[in-house]
């Protein structure tokens, strides 16, 4: 079973040289953090930033540089700034290459929902919709249940939707998930020592596996 | 070359009624028209409609405005940094529309650039898609959304010059150049206001066109929302 | 009866202090030599410049800096540049307070036609549809009467149209004519030593005028 | 960051094809991309549609490829500089789409923006409209105009770096920043190309992130074709 890092980890296995990406809120973040030596990456950050670096030095914080979790940060040589229709004309436009984000549930024909709670204070989509609406590539960082044990990878979503038919892949402490075009969650690879039993009885939606598949690598 | 300098705040803003639509320029607490939301609060002007992607934090930004009970409806993508903010929305004293940000920002561009709706695919099969029309360009579906229609954009920028030409000073462009092409009337306020021939044009984001008003803010607090640093080996 | 200079001088009457202008090929550039001083007006070329000054020295020319005619020119200081999409989103938006330009054709309902002779090679519309489609305020600079003594002020125009229902004023060697909301050119000046008479068999479209048209005032 | 970095113009447009869609920037002869057009000279590729404002005069510019005859259709709002783009139009070895400059601006954007189609009161009425929708919103009608689809666009700009990122110099940016945005593949070519770092984050006009190749040209000629001067006292 993987830890927050695990996933990140195995997330920025995805990333290949070249790529323009964009990271959500929470594990997605971590990700940049395990970006393989010599592969060249772009993070965009929807406020309007390509080329995001790391947190500046202490002492060293712009109130004027953020990314779009308002957290300070730093830009890199070849960075450039725009304002916000034209990062989202570029999530649009589709010149952005994968975007990573997190979400509450995850159903079966690639429908995804991570922005609303009925009953619960609602912050927003953010850019979100946008986001998952657009990009040619996009993967879920999440757990596999939620708190109350329930699974999270879905028939059908039962949460207020954020985007319909168009996640791809899900990394989360127990596997690697594709989603099938004909529907369905396909079992790329297990976490170490998790059996496919277990991923079996934490995905309520309908969940291919081969008889053989493979534990992940991380390395 | 047109003037477009005021005297400060207070002026800028006097003319904005109770009732009215002002856009906002800023990403959380970057970027936002500190002087004149301190001048609105003083000001007392009510029943504002609120186009902005954020609200602001209790003690600063919109949440200043929040407290006087000034706004009855935020058009936002996210909130909420703001418990004063949320208070309101769950008593039913303030309205609000949360929209994608991307459709935001492209409906401020759409007001700017006089095209009266866009079509985006963001929020296609959500609830944000209730209502509208929902067409299809080569085999994708698209939302159709229309431009906004403020009274007032109030931005902020980091110089500008008499002829109200604006530069903005990295990720506190965001919403601000769109917004200042949107208002039909458009106030700026700058951190530094230089004589028209002083900016270079080809390094001017907002062209002095869109904006109306401009005048050089003092006491930037420019507070930083999250502080996230790291340490030096 | 105006010469060219006479009609740009006129239409230089029409505008006020802190209009954005937009100037057309032939008589509207003319426009440009003769604004009163004190009054402050911004002229944008639509290829992406506002605050257009005015030709350079000889020798100063700068391959990189031309107007919509394609002439060299210069900036004043508070000038800006911007890409062609923001030029004609700023035409759209009607940010621009006037526009001036050239006709072939102008009807009493305010169409006109100006780019574009059957038969004839046609060089295209360039920015000139944009503009009369979105302009708050046109003024028409043209001859009366073409080179065949027709006239130009039409019941209907007889050319392909550049725009409907959009010309508000109309400034010739002869007169200065308003086009009425419902239809009908109303006479408001007379040039120097031109009669009602003259006017009215120049003026094929439907002519209004006072008994008494004032002549107009050059100074 | 990403090195967009190609050797010249003809490895730059090495694989573009007979039949192609090319967008290629410029108003007049200011900013237009001198090596790239030299080098599909050179290449002979033939058959293509291209998307500019204008075509070029006889010796410079798309009229170098008119007298090769490898465009089949120009699409622009003003040709005719050119008495050999005349002589093929007239003779229906051309095909010309004329259409209003503000719509070619914002049909270039609108696919850099992923925008399928815009509103523009552009040609309502004139026979622009053609076989074109129609829609009326606020009282007033506008025609629904498709985004462009360009196998490639060539854009000149002044400074450039490795990573992509453009900065135009004065009128020359023009139509160089939509079409930089709007190819399927975009190829930049620099007067100056320098190495990501040396350009202000806050100047760039447009993100490397549209670029997929970059070089510095050479032999810059910058032809004017009006020289319009006055006299010093």
């Amino acid at each position: 079973m993987l830890d927050k890092d695990g996933i990140a980890k195995r997330i920025a296995r995805e990333i290949k040289d070249g790529f323009y990406v964009n990271l959500g809120i929470g594990i997605p973040t971590l990700v940049a953090n395990y970006i393989p030596e010599g592969i060249n990456v772009v993070l965009q950050s929807e406020n309007g930033l390509l080329g995001m670096g790391p947190f500046p030095f202490e002492g060293e914080e712009d109130a004027d540089l953020i990314n779009a979790g308002k957290q300070t940060i730093t830009t890199l040589p070849g960075s450039s700034i725009f304002d916000s229709a034209m990062s989202f004309g570029m999530i649009r436009s589709q010149k952005i290459d994968l975007t990573i984000l997190g979400a509450m549930e995850v159903s079966e024909n690639g429908d995804i929902a991570n922005w609303k709670i009925p009953g619960k204070m609602v912050k927003g989509m953010g850019g979100a919709m946008d986001l998952v609406a657009s990009a040619k590539n996009i993967i879920v960082a999440m757990q596999h249940v939620n708190k109350a044990g329930e699974s999270k990878l879905l028939p059908t979503c039962t949460l207020p939707l954020t985007g319909v038919n168009c996640i791809k892949k899900i990394v989360t402490e127990l596997a690697v998930l594709d989603v099938l075009p004909g529907g369905g969650f396909k079992l790329i690879e297990r976490a170490p020592g998790v059996s496919v039993d277990y991923i079996r009885q934490a995905t309520t939606g309908k969940l291919f596996a081969d008889d053989d598949v493979p534990e992940m690598s991380l390395n | 070359m047109i003037n477009k300098v005021v005297s400060g705040a207070d002026e800028a803003i006097s003319d904005i009624e109770n009732g009215n639509t002002l856009m906002l320029g800023g990403f959380g607490l970057c970027g936002i028209p500190e002087n004149c939301i301190t001048a609105l609060v003083k000001k007392g002007v009510k029943d504002l409609t609120c186009i902005s992607n954020n609200a602001g934090v209790d003690d600063f930004g919109i949440g200043l405005m929040l407290q006087k009970r000034q706004v009855k409806k935020m058009i936002s993508s996210y909130v909420g940094e703001n418990a004063e903010f949320e208070r309101q929305l769950l008593s039913g004293e303030l309205e609000v529309e949360l929209i994608p940000q991307g459709t935001l920002a492209t409906r401020c561009m759409a007001a700017g650039y006089g095209m009266p709706a866009i079509f985006t695919p963001a929020g296609v099969g959500t609830e944000v898609a209730e209502g509208k029309e929902v067409r299809n360009f080569n085999g994708k579906d698209y939302l159709m959304e229309y431009a906004f229609d403020a009274d007032f954009a109030i931005v902020k920028a980091w110089k500008g010059d008499t002829a109200g030409n604006l530069i903005f000073r990295s990720t506190s462009r965001n919403f601000n150049p769109v917004m200042a092409m949107a208002g039909k009337i458009t106030i700026a306020e700058v951190e530094e206001l230089v004589e028209a021939g002083q900016l270079d044009p080809d390094h001017i984001h907002t062209p002095g066109v869109f904006v109306h008003r401009i005048f050089q803010g003092a006491n930037y607090e420019k507070r930083i929302e999250q502080r996230t640093v790291r340490t030096k080996n």
